[in-house]
């Protein structure tokens, strides 16, 4: 049976698969907060969900509008304060997996939501900041980047490093003695890139239902390497595409 | 020891031009009623500190209250920019504004600094990124045991911190529960504060989660019912979302927002009571 | 991820001959119980930590399980001294006892940093006494930002950290209220842990005040009704001050403190279930 | 009138005599716990009680028993973590008054609650430690002392600095940047000591009912200085006997 379902959809479905049942999982708004409410109602029952604003274990029966929803709070194990989070839960790797997405993603998996284009104090574009990216792709122990394809938001090299991927390849984390693996897989809505294991140089090793090599590459602003087993995503299953729509439905 | 003020008086009495403000609140509680009041009251030249600068402080930049913002995530949650905000960046308009830019850690931990009556704190933050080249207030430090190299920020201690919370009782003992954020941090490392309150009460009931604030750690409490508008106050009301929708158009257009500025907050009197 | 284990499984899997263990609970929900089962399992050379070492220290420490005490203040309270304690210490009996001493604010700093994962904290603190002299996790720090000189205190990380609580829940969320000390920091610190119950219930419900610290946080729990006895457990049961009063005697002669151990401890099956 | 009372009730008196009322009072266990509850149940109903189990602002309707005795929790305004009672409320120097006792006081107001004889390691006495008292003695805008005097605990120079008073006299506490003044007052069974404004040193100024200036520089182990107009304590008030008799007998 073939279903009909948006890039979109396939993006969140693909994040969502991404989360183990029983991660830790520090959560975003926006997109990584639907996957990871997605998982939770499907293969995850047991993801824990932490949001930055100190709820640890939210279990929201409908989708937050923002990281500071009521509805976290009220579903959450503990509540806590915004230093404890930060301080005593995800500095010291107590998170599994960290959420991230952007307004630029390059092909060693470094983060811009800071500026772009100019120079940082007279930019062409000035972007919301660091929030808690920084330390999120410091600490987690992995970290899943989630972002549309498009050759302005995936470039060679970010405009302004917000949050450090591989810095400038293989062995900056390590000499920076940064604790998490940093970014393990970006899901786009074409496909998924992965760190390669010699150069941690972003590469596409699996294709979204429908969407081609050539279109992908199209989409990078660096030459993409493909991998040479390139697979391609499954499609939503009808059980993903109905409970991701039901919570859609739920904003 | 806390006074219970007017809004007016509080603010009057409690921020001057030029003096550093933080008005803090995580998504939930965020004191929008005492921003308006220091737009109304002209309050020019502050620096103001926030986590999360988002539509109030868009408007009290927009409003020329500010010249330096301290921060660590600029923007309208769900929405998109701050226009006011950048327009001052960008165009200076209407006044200058200077930025100085942290990460949410770093900021949670400058203001735990301040609370601490330490002079900085230590963090594993800012590693590999280009936010230390662009902000003097991030510096390496050394584990003295160990030799590992870490990152330092100095404290914050804002001049007057500024908050919302559900409630208070008559000797000014604050309560507030749901997400409480970094509002304990802020009055307690500011060397004056105002907490606003949806209702002032004659004993404050025990809730699970709560934090209480003593009286004698607050300088001035204000009774402002929806004062957190249009954020929310949990056990009071939701979020009002469509509100941060309507503020885009508003906010990007100098003339709509000035508009905006004289009948929504200049002839207004929120304050009132 | 905590698993629900009886008292004498969790020791046993958890706590080995040469870790580092603390046993923490401020006056209130004093893990007795396990330490009276780390005895019985003749745990030995244990560096035990610990801010307040009180009656369930003199004992483990008379029974010989420790090489090394780390502390901010030892005594039984409003008693007097801990005889088993100084025995060890002056006269290495039944083995010699190492220090190292510090300060309840040190100590607290310690854990915090533990539980964050820094190597180190900074306080103001310790500064013209005679500690630094004796300890050497004590150091001078200097702030990056004003110059200033600090005092900086390694943190602790223990192999084990031990606490009473008052509930969990099936999942092994662990809830406590009423003073709740260091107990967080001490398990969040910890490699392993181990939260003692009075009770294991459905639910968890909400008390104001209350610390929850989620399952996935924990190692293991173990239901432990009386668990904190001679101390307390808000809302369970209350201190047992002649208990304090009647160890004093205990503890003065060793043969009284043998015969103690054999009977009370070595003999007991508290912790059948 | 003349009342029948002990040298302990006058001293206990005298303590509580000294905190004015609305100052926050951090509170050791013993007579200062005394002391402190007497005041508010007489001339300082709004005595602010804070205990270093993480307490802020108890009302105890007993004398409690240890400084986590669940009645200061029950009564409190609020109950915090013992890292942050001394973080954020002890530390920054928001409490008035510290109360301190000890084993040895010297004349510079010094306290000893550590070691007495030996050296470190091979003490003649091993004392409980350091506990909360160097940082109330070095962070509490003042610092109040209840002993006993005798030549044993007023030392001239006591045998370890557990906590600073006035260290070897006058500017010492400037030098080290402490921002508290340090011990203001020394109250004893046979009157009240307070530190010589030019020296530091601590000096008789006051006589509690017939005690004598011999007295006192017999229980001194120092050549005890006496004030150029020495005072006498007011005797303890039948109001204040009778509240402290009623409130020792809660315990």
């Amino acid at each position: 049976m073939s279903l009909e379902f948006t890039s979109d959809e396939m993006m969140t479905v693909g994040a969502a698969r991404s989360l183990e049942d029983g991660a830790k999982c520090f959560v975003g708004i926006g997109l990584p907060s639907t996957a990871a409410n997605l998982a939770r109602r499907t293969h995850a029952p047991n993801l824990v969900l932490i949001y930055e604003s100190g709820t640890l274990g939210a279990k929201p029966d409908r989708l937050p509008l923002s990281i500071g929803d009521g509805v976290l709070a009220d579903t959450a194990d503990s509540v806590i304060s915004v230093p404890e989070i930060f301080n005593y839960w995800l500095q010291p790797g107590r998170i599994d997996i960290g959420f991230l997405g952007g307004a630029q993603v390059d092909k060693f998996g470094n983060i811009n939501t800071t500026v772009i284009g100019g120079d940082y104090s007279n930019p062409k574009v000035r972007l919301p900041g660091a929030g808690g990216a920084p330390e999120i792709a410091a600490s987690c122990r992995e970290v899943l980047i989630v972002m549309r394809m498009s050759p302005r938001s995936f470039v060679d090299r970010v405009d302004f490093v917000t949050s450090l991927g591989y810095g400038t390849g293989k062995g900056d984390r390590e000499e920076l003695g940064l604790r998490g693996k940093g970014p393990v897989k970006v899901i786009t809505d074409l496909g998924v890139l992965r760190p390669d294991p010699d150069t941690c140089e972003l590469t596409l090793t699996e294709l979204s239902p429908g969407s081609t090599v050539e279109q992908a590459k199209e989409a990078a602003g660096w030459d993409l390497k493909v991998s040479d087993d390139l697979g391609t995503q499954d499609p939503p299953s009808e059980n993903e595409l109905e409970v991701l729509r039901a919570l859609k439905a739920t904003v | 020891m806390a006074r219970i003020l007017s809004l007016r008086e509080a603010v009057a009495e409690l921020v001057h031009d030029g003096d550093t403000v933080a008005l803090e609140g995580f998504t939930h509680l965020i004191p929008v009623a005492a921003g308006h009041e220091i737009i109304r009251q002209g309050r020019k030249d502050l620096t103001l500190i926030r986590m999360t600068p988002d539509i109030v402080y868009d408007q009290m930049i927009g409003a020329g209250c500010a010249r330096k913002l301290i921060f660590s995530w600029g923007g309208n949650p769900g929405v998109g920019s701050l226009h006011r905000f950048r327009d001052a960046i960008q165009n200076s308009w209407p006044v200058p504004l200077e930025i100085e830019e942290h990460s949410h850690a770093g900021m949670a931990n400058r203001y735990a600094a301040g609370a601490s009556g330490l002079p900085f704190a230590v963090l594993r933050g800012y590693t590999g990124t280009d936010l230390p080249a662009q902000t003097e207030t991030i510096k390496p430090i050394e584990c003295p045991f160990t030799g590992e190299r870490l990152t330092a920020v100095p404290a914050v201690n804002p001049d007057v911190g500024i908050i919302h919370a559900q409630r208070a009782d008559r000797a000014g003992n604050v309560q507030m529960w749901g997400i409480t954020g970094v509002q304990k941090e802020t009055v307690l490392a500011s060397a004056r504060s105002l907490a606003t309150v949806e209702e002032i009460v004659d004993e404050l009931e025990p809730v699970p989660g709560a934090v209480v604030l003593p009286q004698w750690a607050v300088t001035a409490v204000a009774e402002v019912p929806r004062g957190a508008h249009p954020s929310y106050a949990q056990g009071y009301y939701e979020r009002d979302n469509s509100y941060y929708q309507e503020w885009d158009p508003i906010g990007r257009d100098r003339e709509r927002f000035e508009q905006w500025l004289a009948t929504e907050v200049r002839g207004a009197e929120r304050s009132a009571r």
